[in-house]
């Protein structure tokens, strides 16, 4: 068994809105071990990103958080904030979703890449800029020496996020975390920094939490994968299984809605509705009032569990033994 | 122990669920302005403000009707008495009672203000909307001529034009009308030139729609709200160069009543008699103080992007 | 960089020339003769026919115009109407005076603008921004001459601490010219911070929610160095620009308090020419205060795409 | 040199009639389709940049719309694909060539004619929330096109067909009173379709339609655009960077690069046998939904990013992240090769380059991470 890196225990997030509390997340479980992908998978408001920025003391200041997240066995909900801070910027690296507004406009790329290590490794000036150009180097940006005194702006946007990536590596983090990391890109810029973090990965033995709505990316990047809708996990287990046989049937309509070579010419199977307002969520399964199958009224009035199919795959479903492919 | 404002960011980190059957955002929709209204309502000090300004409408229209006593009987029995009873703000140093005075002199700071701010955005808006819609040498030439405006401190153009033209209340209203001309055509062109790039007018222009039409339908609708709050904040800045005026003696010639101008003529008087600096004074502060009240409620509800640079330039004094 | 100087001096000597046009056009509004106007009661037909001549006033419009701005830019604004003495003379007389204070007023404004605007940005929703509101919302509201009346009031009148009125020269005597110069400074200072107050606690509140400042969360920096590194060096850009512009226009802007104060500075000045009809010295004193004014403003953009990098792009 | 060699892969109007689409599973366009709704001739839409050359958005464009059918037209962000549609309704001026729209020529059309162009030609934006005026009802949008045309004289005519356009895209009639922000995603760009389609146009651009929205919504959007182009035979020009989306939509597919369109062909040439090494690398960067797939599939990975347009590359605009380049690549620009009917692909070494690629793996280079070994 590898060694477990960060671990959510029953996470809850809660979001004061002018228009009301909004439930973004409900209850979410999971974990990541080194070395291997974990992927969050969801459509907009689904809760998946929320659910690592609170997990990480990132939430918003309106949001309240309960549950337990241990990061490399710590307790991360009863440490004080100054030690989280710490740990956060020691063991965890963050690549957010545009390249284009994570950096700061007016600090050089090399900076906001080395001051993670004078912060937490406690290097100087000087060695940290020393590292900045390693990492630089290490991420692919070419002749990094010069590069590392531009402003993010010198930067397109693929290279942005390659300096990104390398701020995130700074301190040689446990975990990366990807939010989103490629869906500003564009498709050829994505296949270079899949495979950029892919690489990193192998080398470094770092654990990842891939954020993302993107099923071809999540095939390509995750050892598991959790499925999100309405704030909580409907799906969770091995990629293959998941992929191969969805459980869910937000999992099989996600899937089946996607355009296929094979399937060419016909209607795609869509589905009806819209994702869930969070304000606003139904008492039972939030994919009820758009899920083919529709079960019967217990869906309604009733959360069902997670139930699991097979070894490591669960399913967030009354009819688990009928639903399976 | 992130520190942002409430309520924007939870957007930014996770995108606001499209399914909302509420409004979205602020200044959305055309039910803005209803539910702009129901939310000043739940602030208290934009409700005082309301208040205030209502109250002052009244006193403005039926000033001369509620002054206990007329604004220029002088009685000479009775100068510099400290308020009593029978004078509540003491009477001044030709014995006329300055509560009567004040509220008499309501109607002229109200009437300078709707005056000077009306001819402000009649012709701000205009060349703001023409300069930025059509862009090129028209944008040039309107823009640079309000920057001629602009690089004039507030009140020391205003007191050119009233010393050419003559002192009096016309040539007042006017020449801060002029002044405060350029800030609406900077801030309608500012938001002529963001609505512009919105897709919905490229989409407005890919139908055929005139550009008459957009300008009517499409743009000005939607630069309401930074324009609405402009003129609640102008009006504000307008009453204080009135009374700076005024206070120069460049305003309302005596013997009617103006606030700056009893400042002015109550300032030798002030260390025995403070009721003359301190009744017209807290006048204009009420009446300034409601404006803003009311203009930043509105800004926060319509438009809480807008504090301009050029907003803080318009500083009077 | 040096395309977008080039661009901005460009732009500042045509808006510099249409403020010669409208400050000459002055008087040619004034109805009448402005130079019968302004010797009133002390006509003579000598003295009038030397101002008339000295003014140009008997020669074509546009060839009048020229020559103004031709001396203008020689430095020469004509003469005083009322003392015969250089106009530029005059002027600059009188800007020791008024410099002095718009910079103590800056000073003092920005002393309290820049901790509490920060301060009521980052700890937004608390009690010192709650505090900080009221104070900024009171601080424009007021006029500034009515705050100076009740400031003579209190101190001069009643506690008798400071002089009421009057000015004594920096260089004369630095302790007798800050006696003096505190009031109008505090009374001008309390608008400006106000103004500054709000301004940086927006710009701050903007900065906080922007995505970078995420990302340093994201690393784990500590607070003070986000909000240091991070917010104030994008924050406080705009701000350069905000009180730079106040200084320039508070330069010709105060004419209310230095009236009130007895300040003999610009503003006084140009009152005093307005009572007088001296419209020269009037015209002279507009134009240099807007050429001021439009210098600052080439000065500051110029510094702002200094500190701004990704401005050296266009 | 910018004159008729610069048709770089444009479908030219003689070349494609006699073909059809050959592809098994993929519709062809009603039989006596061939008629042309829209052609481009060597379009090129040059932007001026302040103090540098102008960037060149769209530098030699040609292709050719027919009747009924969809033609997509894929590229990445900066390739012009979206400046191309915009230059069929005269949104951006063109700098050259010629616009065609129903037999004629609208290139110099003045702007009263325009209002005439903008009813034939009508247009569904990205962005749905954006697309819609805020402060107009769902109904006053769609009607704005009947009124600027002068097509329904009466409100209560005009109301009726709202009604009509409303439930044409499957939404309720009394959504007409709705503000858009009272929609979901999906429903506000069905009020954007319905707004397109009140001219009863001849042609649809339809920019990045679903590129906004959520995944299950996407699919809803992608079947009524197919349900209304059978039932109203439309014509649509398609563009989008999602390949699979283009693929699940056209009966053609042209692919863009950097302004110009680098290959042509029906989608299952394109995506069976891609021609041009842009398009393999594209195609092969497209992940795909099946963990199995994924782990054994050799990916192209390209080098660097895409030049800037402002300074595109001399020759061919691909050779400078073409993994197969060669030194002549710089030399001239290359010709549409017909390598099939009607697939055509602008490469100097089309028939090698690609095979090339696939078989060996791209040499990594050092600004670029090894590529990923496959079956990890």
């Amino acid at each position: 068994m590898t060694r477990e890196v960060l671990a959510i225990e029953e996470l809850t997030v809660t979001l004061g809105t002018r228009r009301g509390a909004a439930r973004a997340v409900a209850g979410v479980d999971w974990s990541v071990a080194a070395g291997q992908t974990f992927a969050l998978v969801g459509e907009s408001g689904s809760g998946k990103s929320m659910s690592v920025l609170a997990a990480t003391g990132l939430a918003p200041r309106t949001a309240r958080v309960t549950g337990r997240v241990r990061l490399l066995g710590e307790e991360l909900t009863a440490v004080s904030p100054q030690r989280r801070r710490r740990l956060r910027g020691r063991h965890v690296g963050f690549v957010f979703q545009d390249p284009m507004t994570s950096l700061n406009p007016v600090l050089t790329v090399g900076r906001q890449v080395a001051e993670g290590c004078e912060e937490h490794l406690g290097m100087t000036r000087r060695q940290a800029r020393d590292r900045a150009v390693e990492l630089l180097d290490l991420v692919g940006i070419p002749s990094p020496a010069q590069r590392v005194d531009a402003y993010p702006h010198q930067f397109s946007g693929g290279m942005r996020q390659r300096a990104v990536i390398a701020m995130a590596l700074a301190c040689e983090p446990d975990l990366l975390i990807a939010d989103e990391p490629t869906t500003a890109l564009d498709v050829t810029t994505q296949a270079q920094i899949v495979e950029l973090v892919a690489d990193l990965q192998r080398r470094l033995g770092t654990a990842v939490v891939w954020i993302t709505h993107d099923l071809g990316v999540v095939a390509g990047v995750a050892d598991t994968v959790a499925v999100m809708y309405g704030g909580r996990i409907v799906e969770q287990g091995p990629v293959d299984a998941v992929f191969a046989a969805p459980g869910h049937p937000y999992t099989r309509a996600l899937l089946a809605a996607r355009p296929d070579p094979a399937h060419a010419g016909g209607d795609l199977p869509a589905i009806d509705g819209s994702p869930p307002n969070p304000l606003d969520l139904p008492a039972g399964c939030a994919f009820w009032p758009r899920c083919p199958v529709r079960g019967d009224a217990r869906c309604a009035d009733e959360l069902p569990p997670l139930t699991e199919v097979a070894p490591g795959h669960r399913v967030r479903t009354f009819y688990p033994a009928r639903e399976a492919r | 122990m992130s520190r942002r404002e409430p309520g924007g960011t939870p957007a930014r980190v996770q995108p606001a669920p499209d399914t909302g059957a509420e409004p979205v955002g602020p200044g959305g929709g055309d039910g803005g302005l209803r539910r702009a209204l129901a939310a000043l309502w739940r602030d208290p000090p934009a409700v005082a403000g309301t208040v205030v300004l209502l109250l002052l409408v009244v006193v403005g229209v039926a000033g001369s009707w509620l002054a206990p006593a007329g604004v220029n009987d002088v009685d000479v029995d009775r100068m510099l008495q400290p308020p009593s009873g029978e004078h509540p703000f003491g009477t001044d140093e030709l014995g006329r009672d300055v509560l009567s005075r004040v509220l008499v002199a309501a109607r002229v700071s109200l009437q300078v203000g709707l005056v000077s701010v009306g001819i402000a955005l009649a012709v701000g808006v205009t060349v703001g909307l023409l300069a930025g819609y059509y862009r090129g040498w028209a944008d040039a030439v309107l823009m640079r001529a309000m920057d001629v405006l602009f690089a004039f401190p507030v009140l020391l153009l205003a007191v050119a034009i009233v010393a050419v033209l003559g002192p009096g209340l016309l040539t007042a209203m006017v020449a801060i009308g002029v002044v405060y001309t350029p800030i609406f055509a900077r801030v309608t062109r500012a938001g002529v030139l963001s609505v512009r790039e919105q897709v919905f007018v490229r989409a407005a222009i890919s139908i055929g729609a005139s550009d008459l039409r957009i300008m009517r339908r499409h743009v000005l609708p939607n630069i309401a709200a930074p324009l609405i709050v402009q003129t609640s904040l102008s009006l504000a800045f307008a009453i204080l160069s009135e009374a700076a005026l005024s206070f120069l003696g460049l305003g309302v010639q005596p013997p009617a009543p103006a606030w700056g101008r009893m400042l002015y003529d109550g300032r030798g008087f002030v260390t025995d008699a403070w009721w003359l600096g301190f009744f017209p004074g807290a006048a204009i502060f009420l009446t300034v103080l409601a404006f803003n009240l009311v203009g930043d409620a509105l800004r926060d509800v319509l438009d809480p992007r807008q504090l301009t640079v050029s907003e803080a330039r318009r500083s009077t004094s | 960089m040096a395309r977008f100087v080039l661009r901005r001096l460009l732009q500042s000597a045509v808006v510099l020339l249409g403020v010669t046009l409208v400050v000459f056009l002055l008087l040619q509004l004034v109805p009448g003769d402005p130079v019968r106007v302004a010797l009133g009661t002390r006509f003579d037909q000598e003295t009038y026919d030397a101002l008339r001549e000295r003014s140009g006033l008997d020669r074509p419009l546009l060839a009048q115009y020229l020559s103004y701005v031709g001396h203008a830019l020689t430095g020469d604004l004509g003469v005083s109407f009322r003392s015969g003495q250089p106009v530029t003379t005059i002027v600059l007389e009188r800007l020791p005076a008024t410099l002095s204070l718009a910079v103590t007023a800056v000073l003092l404004a920005l002393l309290v603008a820049v901790p509490l605007g920060i301060v009521s940005a980052v700890r937004s929703g608390s009690l010192v921004d709650h505090a900080a509101r009221v104070f900024s919302q009171f601080g424009v509201s007021v006029p500034d001459f009515w705050m100076g009346i009740m400031a003579i009031l209190l101190f001069a009148g009643v506690l008798g601490w400071l002089p009421p009125s009057g000015y004594v020269a920096l260089t004369e005597d630095p302790a007798r010219w800050a006696s003096h110069v505190i009031l109008p400074a505090a009374a001008v200072g309390l608008v400006t911070a106000s103004i500054l107050t709000r301004f940086i606690r927006s710009s701050v509140l903007e900065v906080l929610a922007e995505d970078y400042v995420r990302t340093a969360e994201a690393k784990g920096l500590r607070g003070r160095v986000v909000v240091l590194r991070h917010v104030l060096r994008n924050a406080l850009i705009p701000v350069v620009t905000v009180v730079a512009v106040q200084v320039a226009s508070l330069i010709g802007g105060v004419i209310v308090i230095e009236v009130l104060f007895a300040w003999p500075g610009i503003g006084r000045l140009t009152y005093d020419a307005v009572q007088a009809r001296d419209y020269p010295v009037l015209q002279g004193a507009v134009l240099f205060v807007a050429s001021l004014f439009l210098l600052v403003n080439l000065l500051v953009d110029i510094l702002y795409a200094r500190l701004d990098p990704r401005i050296t792009l266009r | 040199m910018t004159g008729g060699d610069a048709t770089t892969g444009g479908v030219r109007p003689g070349a494609t009639t006699p073909h059809q689409p050959t592809g098994a599973a993929v519709p062809g366009p009603p039989a006596g389709a061939a008629e042309s709704v829209a052609e481009l001739d060597d379009l090129r839409v040059w932007f001026p940049a302040r103090g540098g050359p102008p960037v060149r958005a769209v530098d030699g464009v040609s292709l050719t719309v027919r009747r009924g059918e969809t033609l997509g037209l894929v590229g990445e962000s900066g390739s012009g694909k979206s400046t191309t549609g915009l230059a069929l309704l005269r949104l951006v001026d063109p700098t050259g060539g010629t616009i065609r729209v129903a037999g004629e020529d609208v290139t110099g059309w003045s702007r009263r004619r325009l209002r005439a162009l903008r009813r034939r030609v009508a247009m569904v934006f990205q962005d749905p929330q954006a697309s819609l005026d805020p402060r107009l009802t769902v109904g006053a949008s769609i009607a704005e096109p009947l009124i600027v045309h002068g097509l329904v004289d009466s409100a209560p005519a005009r109301r009726r067909r709202v009604a009509e356009l409303l439930d044409l895209v499957g939404l309720r009639a009394e959504l007409a009173g709705r503000h858009p922000h009272e929609l979901s995603g999906g429903q506000r760009q069905r009020v954007g379709i319905a707004r397109a389609l009140a001219g009863e146009p001849d042609l649809i651009v339809l920019d990045e339609p679903i590129a906004s929205l959520d995944l299950s919504v996407q699919a809803q959007i992608m079947n009524l655009l197919r349900r209304l182009q059978r039932e109203l035979t439309l014509t649509y020009l398609f563009i989008a960077h999602d390949l699979a989306a283009v693929e699940h939509m056209s009966d053609r597919v042209a692919v863009m690069y950097l302004g110009r369109i680098v290959e042509t062909g029906t989608p299952a040439q394109l995506y069976r046998e891609p021609a041009h090494p842009y398009t393999a690398a594209l195609l092969s960067a497209i992940p795909v939904a099946d963990p199995a797939v994924e782990r054994h599939r050799r990916r192209i990975i390209l080098g660097g990013d895409v030049p800037s347009p402002a300074d595109p590359p001399s020759g061919c605009r691909f050779r400078t992240r073409c993994p197969q380049a060669r030194p002549d690549c710089a030399e001239q620009d290359p010709v549409p090769v017909e390598v099939g009917p009607g697939h055509l692909a602008a490469c100097r070494y089309v028939g090698e380059a690609v095979p090339a690629m696939r078989a060996d793996p791209p040499v990594p280079r050092p600004a670029e991470p090894g590529p990923h070994p496959a079956g990890t």
